[in-house]
């Protein structure tokens, strides 16, 4: 299960970060934040790769100690991260995969949303549920 | 969720005229001044387009480039929103694109010809914000003007914004 | 990971996507244009009876359905008919008032509110409410004079969508209807 | 850094190289050996071979050398590697003694000298007893060898010496000493090190042979000792492949011994060192991934192994050592050429290691807490008599104690305790920091400028904790905008919190208030009563107290500081702090906007200055004051209040200036343009937002140009898509969002009120005085002054024209080339309300084409802006395009007398000029007069006067004139000869007397004159009667200086009859002429041609008939009978 998932914007500001309040979540601001150097070397990578490697899902962005960092960006250039507890070797890559699927979709609903603002945090009961339940979910 | 893949057109088709009239109607009324009724259905346009692309785009790759995009939108996007491809797209490679549909949906149900030619902006101020929107999602800043010479014919002029 | 193939082929029908969005920016945009809630609704009805009084000849048209002889008849046309054919659902029909002039009709999923969700400063908006005047409006095309209202809302929380509709009276002579 | 406990040994990370010692030379005294020594240490490259050479004295004493263990039955080592072993085989104990000495072949005292050599060698060998090192000797000769076999004395000694030293041939060397020496010394050190890795190879062997005795119950350490030896000879031998073999063998035993508190630490040192080894060799053997696999592997399996709980922090602390020592191999390996990225660099590494440095610090903060009281036992536990340990990693209290249960728990309290306060001691955030910093210049060689500011936050904090503030901020102060720039407000939130507090521990007024505005504006995620807190701080400090201390500081830090600051606010007065807060996210958010894009100069500049204040409480601010581009205008845009500095903290919502948070709040300013400004832009600069007071401290909020800050635009692009309703509010008041900036305007002339018109009759004439009549009304109500009128060509035009034209005010004249072509600043006066003012400009163009005409009327008039009296310039300026075309075409011909078209005229001869002037002018004009000038070489035939005088000539009329001329003489010259000129004088028919006349001067054509031998001419009536006799008389004329013989001929005509000379030839004398006389008679009517006259020149062939025909006429017209000559014809003949 993740310990952290966050929505950052096309300008790299964060739409959505929640994190397990068991651990201290500047923490995971902080990871999720560095872990922007990466995703910006991906995508920019990425211009020029061919079609079938111009994959949304990003895999392992880096690995720390305790933690690893998985990426996914949306068309919009809308980036998802998602942080895992290194320890959960259970969690493999189809694994999460549907993980940022299953969030896409959310935050595509969110989208669509007409009283959603575009580039606004996010505040919504389902996403918010959805993400809940990735945190929850024992994979 | 379980939700209905189709609607039927003539509902859509309906409520979009009424968009038009509706808000003209409000504006007669001073209810907001009638020049902005054109902006009003070009932003609702947008954020349409906004919500439109970011489903549509779902499960595609990343795209290469702007042309790559400009494809997407001619084929795929309009098939899916008027059930019909684009019939043409020109491109000066500077940034301007010119996509034209001979038989664009939201004039078809007007009657042909030039004879309500003048009325045509109103019709076509949603779908520019439409395209606008949708480029804009997908990180392209753009103007979007229509173009009618006869019904139901239309051109959709995409000027490209460099940042 | 192929691309969008095109949909709607066969024809009428066609993205509801662009038809719940395209329903939501208009709320949105009524919301931001007047004052209070209670106008939106007011303009949305206004906007569904236009839409009705339009709608019904393309019914007619497409669906041949003859003539209803009672309430009972027409409630079952709008459900089975009306509602699958412009909404894909079909609304389930109760509550019908001993009188018989009176029904509910339950819609479990309401396309218009897909990917809907309220704001808190919203709580007195029927997002919905053009519903109310489109079958108004229709209604009084065939000379029947009807009340339509939401009693029951998801989007306010309630398990179902409820639209209340009550008979009022036949219109006789049939005067031509204008926009209101 | 000096070494820790933690540091491998040098021994450890040294690169092992065979050790082989030197004795017998004298490197001090004697030159030649010591050429030899420098010869073995100078460049020791990569292509020369892995030995470490050290001199020693012949009797130099080596390690002793163990008896051999029969059986290792009763044995039970201690622990697992001795301290000192390492050591001892890469510098104590060699693996080949090489002894020098100096000895030709040829030496007299062979054998003494022999025998002497033998005892050297005995002695070595002595030292060296039990040991497998190997001795060589060198023979130092000064004679080059002869080749191999050819000098017998040699091959024998050789022979007698070996066996003296009982040395294998293999081990005896000569080293000529000549110029060759280096060449010499490599072939000599090759050779040692064959013998240097024979004699590891052996050891190998050894160590190995021991394998057999030992059991796995008693002996397990055994096995990771032989197996570490294995690989470090292995090492020494250079055979790096079977050194990571068997090192990765002995790191497996290290994990296979029971592990238990007691020895925890000596099986992570080990297991620590052998892991160092292998990835060391892993990266040399360029298997990156390999040497990474390993250590992953080293750390999962060591992680958990943390030992006793009272000393958890040496795990970490070992941790922190393990990662560091990856990243400096890794580091190493890339300076060496291996390519990193930017998942996957030593950075990475050392950000673990000062991870773990940070939990040690942690663990011992909280386990070596011991209070003052508590004193370093003595004696000391960590002391060992040897100074140092016996084995690696174990505890100096129970050296060899292999039982698990604690013999004396005493001791080992004591010992605990010892560790516990030399902890305290250790500079943790120093280490901290080192190790961030290594991480922060690794991050920045692999682009991760968000991983790099995070550990520069990260250092920042540490050094937070070390008390060194300055460099805090520093740090944190660089890094802030990274994160506000990108938007991340909950990290900047907790950056600005730490830095707050730095300041405030450091009393740093600037910063803590700078930072305490940033904290209270909307960027930060601080919860209300932090906010409220915060403000209630920073109003103290503006009326100069000393602030509450932030939460959680460091007790004894935070009374220092409460000294500084009250030493701070003694020093009160001159407090003024200007912050720029355009940068950042400030509590206070300020739009400039004036109302319009210009203003005309006789309508005061309006604009408003739009507050709002995001921080919890209402807030009064003494001052608000704008800065114009001019900063004339400055003065007049204040706010200002005057109140007591008690005020500041009640919050009353009165006072101009008090910002209601959340309420946007409008200023509106006015003030009079300077009539300067006309034409140009002025600008809001800068906006002043002043809070305190200057009695107490004053903070002067400075937004450069018309406000905004760090996070406006983006809010304002989020405002402008947003569909959220915006609430009704009143009308004073507006939505902060729906603010646009607009910071300067334009300032433009007041509109003029006077109307400007032109009369005149184009097109204008070349040359003419064109009259273009300039009328100015006023039509103000007060008088305009100073009227100034400028008229003419229009700037800008052809520069040719600028030539040809000339304006004047004086119509009377014709105005010359002198005149501009533009009259700047006519001044005309002043203009009472109504009046009217006319004024004729006259414009002559030299050219014809289109120009354009510029009239210009400025004036000055005095208005009252808010009852401010200002004097503007007005102007209104008119434009008018004007035509000028030629008045008249004047064509001119030359005809001969008989009217007939000359292509040449001939000398002395006279011939008529024409003139015919046709008017081109639309109006009618008036020649006044004509006048042809002839040039010298013409002269009149008659009284030259004017024919078309005072004619008046309609458009298309034309006036023609002739004049009869005669060139006197051939003054033939290129191009003929001029003729003269050609002058009218004229003017408008519908101009005034005044109006002068234009003279327009055509020059005349030249023409070509010839002279002609003999010049004819005739007289003879106009015309004829049939029937009557008509008498011609031919004048012939000689103009030559010749005689001339003429002869001539009259052909006879139908027409005519006549009487004279028919043909006849007779003689003219130069300068004469003769007279010929004949009679015609017309016989028919009409106009006939007369008997043509022929002559012919004798002396002049080409003079040809067709040359005379000019002169004399052809023709001649004939009359019908007169009635009597009829009559006269009817009577019959009688």
């Amino acid at each position: 299960m993740a310990v952290c998932i966050a929505v950052i914007a096309k300008e790299n500001y964060p739409l959505y970060i929640r994190s397990i309040p068991t651990e201290n979540e500047l923490k995971f601001h902080y990871t999720v934040h560095t872990s922007l150097d990466v995703v910006d070397e991906k995508i920019s990578a990425m211009g020029k790769a061919l079609v079938d490697q111009r994959e949304l899902y990003l895999g392992l962005l880096y690995p720390t100690e305790d933690y690893k960092v998985y990426g996914y960006v949306t068309n919009s250039k809308v980036k998802f991260v998602m942080v895992v507890d290194s320890s959960n070797t259970a969690l493999r890559d189809n694994e999460i995969r549907s993980m940022f699927r299953k969030l896409h979709n959310s935050y595509t609903d969110v989208m669509c949303n007409p009283f959603y603002n575009p580039g606004d945090c996010i505040h919504s009961r389902a996403f918010d549920n959805m993400v809940t339940s990735m945190m929850m979910q024992v994979c | 969720m379980t939700r209905p893949e189709m609607a039927d057109e003539t509902l859509f088709l309906l409520l979009h005229n009424e968009m038009v009239s509706g808000l003209y109607r409000a504006a007669e009324h001073g209810e907001g001044e009638n020049g902005r009724c054109i902006t009003k259905l070009e932003n609702m346009g947008f954020r349409v387009g906004q919500g439109l692309i970011e489903r549509f785009t779902k499960d595609t790759a990343r795209f290469k480039d702007e042309l790559d995009i400009m494809k997407f939108i001619c084929k795929d996007f309009w098939t899916t929103v008027f059930k019909k491809q684009i019939d043409n797209l020109r491109t000066n490679h500077q940034g301007i694109y010119v996509l034209q549909d001979n038989k664009f949906r939201l004039l078809t149900q007007m009657s042909t010809g030039k004879q309500y030619l003048e009325y045509a902006p109103k019709y076509l101020a949603f779908t520019c914000g439409l395209i606008r929107g949708g480029l804009s999602n997908l990180g392209i800043k753009s103007i979007v003007t229509a173009e009618v010479s006869a019904m139901p014919a239309c051109k959709f002029q995409v000027m490209i914004q460099k940042m | 990971m192929s691309r969008q193939a095109g949909r709607g082929t066969e024809s009428k029908k066609m993205s509801s996507e662009l038809f719940t969005l395209t329903y939501g920016a208009l709320v949105t945009q009524l919301c931001k244009d007047y004052e209070n809630d209670e106008d939106v609704n007011k303009q949305l009805d206004k906007m569904g009876y236009n839409i009705g009084v339009r709608l019904i000849e393309d019914f007619l048209a497409r669906s041949n359905v003859g003539r209803c002889h009672d309430f009972r008849e027409t409630a079952d046309v709008i459900a089975k008919v009306a509602f699958k054919m412009y909404l894909g659902i079909t609304p389930s029909i109760t509550n019908w008032s001993p009188a018989g002039d009176e029904f509910s009709l339950i819609l479990e999923n309401n396309p218009l509110v897909d990917f809907v969700e309220l704001p808190d400063n919203h709580s007195s908006l029927i997002y919905s409410n053009l519903l109310c005047g489109v079958l108004r409006g229709a209604l009084e095309m065939v000379q029947m004079a009807v009340d339509v209202k939401f009693v029951q809302d998801t989007l306010k929380g309630d398990g179902v969508t409820e639209i209340r509709m009550k008979f009022v009276k036949r219109i006789e002579d049939n005067l031509p209807a204008g926009e209101e | 850094m000096s070494p820790t406990q933690w540091d491998f040994p040098v021994e450890l990370c040294c690169r092992p190289m065979a050790f082989v010692t030197l004795t017998g030379l004298d490197v001090v005294y004697n030159a030649v050996h010591r050429a030899v020594w420098d010869a073995f240490c100078a460049n020791r490259r990569a292509d020369r071979v892995p030995i470490s050479f050290k001199v020693l004295p012949g009797d130099h004493e080596y390690p002793k050398c163990r008896t051999k263990r029969t059986s290792y039955e009763w044995y039970i080592p201690k622990g697992i590697l001795k301290t000192g072993w390492m050591n001892k085989h890469l510098n104590l104990v060699p693996a080949l003694v090489v002894v020098f000495y100096e000895l030709d072949w040829d030496e007299p005292q062979w054998k003494e000298k022999q025998s002497e050599c033998a005892t050297r060698v005995e002695i070595v060998r002595q030292s060296l007893q039990g040991r497998n090192t190997k001795v060589a000797v060198v023979l130092i000769q000064k004679k080059t060898p002869l080749p191999p076999g050819e000098d017998v004395i040699a091959s024998e000694r050789a022979a007698a010496l070996c066996n003296a030293c009982d040395l294998s041939g293999k081990s005896l060397f000569v080293l000529p000493h000549t110029d060759h020496l280096v060449g010499y010394i490599i072939r000599l050190e090759n050779a040692f090190y064959e013998h240097a890795q024979t004699y590891y190879y052996t050891e190998i062997r050894r160590v190995k042979s021991h394998k057999e005795f030992l059991n796995k119950t008693t002996h397990q350490l055994l096995f990771v000792r032989h197996q570490f030896k294995i690989a470090f000879f292995s090492e020494l031998k250079q055979d790096t492949q079977n050194a990571l073999k068997n090192y990765r063998t002995a790191y497996n035993l290290v994990h296979e011994l029971r592990a238990h508190e007691t020895n925890m630490l000596e099986i992570k040192t080990m297991a620590g060192f052998i892991n160092y080894k292998i990835c060391r060799l892993c990266f040399q053997h360029n298997t990156p991934l390999d040497a990474i696999a390993q250590f992953r592997k080293h750390i999962d399996l060591c992680k958990k192994k943390i030992g006793s709980a009272e000393l958890a922090f040496e795990h970490a602390a070992w941790m922190s050592k393990q990662f560091q020592a990856f990243g400096d191999l890794f580091d190493e390996a890339i300076k060496l050429g291996l390519t990193a990225i930017q998942t996957q660099n030593p950075g990475f590494y050392y950000q673990q290691a000062a991870y773990y440095a940070q939990e040690r610090k942690q663990l011992a903060n909280v386990l070596c807490n011991h209070d003052s009281s508590v004193s370093y036992p003595n004696p000391d536990p960590l002391e060992t008599q040897t100074g140092m340990l016996d084995f690696y990693g174990q505890r100096s209290w129970r050296q060899g104690i292999l039982s698990f249960d604690l013999s004396d728990p005493e001791k080992e309290k004591v010992g605990i305790l010892a560790l516990q306060l030399k902890e305290k001691n250790v500079p943790h955030s120093e280490l901290i920091i080192t190790l961030l910093s290594n991480a922060v210049a690794q991050f920045k060689k692999y682009k991760c400028p968000r991983m790099k500011s995070h550990l520069m936050v990260q250092m920042g904090e540490e050094y937070y904790y070390a008390k060194d503030y300055t460099k805090a901020l520093k740090l944190l102060d660089y890094v802030m905008c990274e994160y506000r720039s990108e938007g991340w407000w909950n990290l900047l939130t907790s950056i600005l919190t730490t830095a707050l507090k730095c300041s405030y521990l450091m009393a740093h007024l600037k910063d803590y208030i700078t930072y305490s505005l940033e904290l209270l504006g909307r960027a930060s995620t601080l919860k209300e009563d932090q906010k409220s807190r915060i403000e209630k701080n920073l109003i103290k400090v503006l009326m100069n107290e000393s602030p509450d201390p932030e939460p959680d500081c460091d007790v004894s830090a935070v009374k220092a500081s409460q000294k500084l600051w009250t030493d701070r606010v003694s020093l009160a007065g001159s407090n003024i702090f200007t912050i720029e807060v355009q940068d950042f996210v400030p509590f206070v958010q300020c739009k400039a906007k004036f109302l319009a894009p210009s203003f005309h100069v006789d309508v005061p500049v309006e604009f408003d200055i739009y507050l709002k204040a995001d921080c919890p409480h209402p807030i009064r601010f003494s001052k608000l004051c704008v800065g114009f581009n001019n900063q004339e205008y400055n003065q007049y845009c204040v706010v200002e209040e005057a109140y007591q500095k008690s005020d500041i903290l009640e919050y009353s919502s009165q006072g101009p200036v008090c910002l209601v948070p959340g309420k946007t709040r409008k200023f509106t300013f006015k003030f009079v343009a300077k009539s300067e400004d006309v034409g140009k832009k002025i600008e809001i600069t800068s906006v002043d937002l002043i809070l305190g007071t200057e009695t107490g401290r004053c903070v002067i909020l400075n937004w450069r140009g018309g406000g905004g800050d760090a996070a406006s635009s983006q809010e304002a692009l989020q405002a402008a898509r947003s569909f959220k309703r915006q609430p009704k509010l009143p009308d004073n008041e507006v939505h902060w969002d729906s603010l646009t900036i607009q910071a300067n305007t334009m300032i433009i002339s007041r509109v003029p009120n006077i109307s400007v018109q032109l009369q005149h009759e184009p097109p204008a004439l070349t040359n003419e005085m064109y009259c273009l009549i300039v009328t100015v009304q006023s039509h103000e109500k007060t008088v305009a002054k100073d009227v100034k009128l400028t008229a003419g060509l229009k700037p800008g035009q052809d520069a040719n024209l600028t030539q040809k034209t000339h304006v004047t005010l004086n119509g009377t004249e014709i105005c010359d080339d002198s005149y501009p072509a533009l009259l700047p600043d006519i001044p005309v006066g002043d203009l009472q309300p109504g009046e009217k003012l006319e004024k004729a400009v006259y414009i002559r163009c030299g050219t014809v084409g289109t120009r354009m005409f510029l009239v210009y009327v400025s004036y000055l008039i005095s208005a009252t802006v808010e009852d401010k009296e200002i004097i503007c310039k007005c102007h209104r300026d008119e434009t008018v395009t004007i035509e000028t075309v030629f008045p008249f075409d004047v064509a001119v011909k030359f005809v001969s007398s008989k009217f007939e078209h000359l292509d040449r005229v001939f000398a002395d001869i006279p011939f008529l000029l024409m003139t015919d002037i046709l008017s081109a002018s639309p109006w009618a004009l008036t020649v006044i007069t004509s006048q042809l000038q002839l040039s010298a070489s013409m002269v009149p035939v008659d009284q030259l006067e004017s024919y078309v005088e005072n004619v008046v000539l309609q458009t298309g009329e034309s006036a023609s004139e002739c004049f009869c001329l005669r060139c006197p003489s051939v003054t033939n010259v290129q191009g003929g000869v001029a003729t003269g000129r050609y002058v009218i004088s004229w003017k408008r028919s519908s101009a005034v007397e005044s109006v002068p006349v234009v003279c327009t001067v055509i020059t005349l054509p030249h023409v070509i004159v010839e002279s002609i031998p003999l010049h004819v001419n005739a007289d003879l009536p106009s015309f004829g009667r049939v029937r009557e006799s008509l008498p011609v008389r031919y004048h012939l004329q000689n103009k030559t200086s010749l005689v001339q013989d003429v002869e001539i001929s009259v052909e006879p005509s139908d027409a005519f009859m006549f009487s004279g000379l028919k043909q006849i030839r007779l003689r003219i004398l130069p300068g004469t002429q003769q007279e010929m006389l004949y009679n015609f008679y017309p016989l028919m009517a009409g106009y006939q041609q007369l008997p043509s006259l022929n002559i012919i020149l004798l002396r002049i062939p080409n003079f040809t008939n067709q040359l005379l025909r000019r002169f004399i006429p052809t023709h001649i017209f004939v009359k019908a009978l007169s009635c009597r000559c009829l009559r006269d014809a009817l009577v019959p003949k009688q």
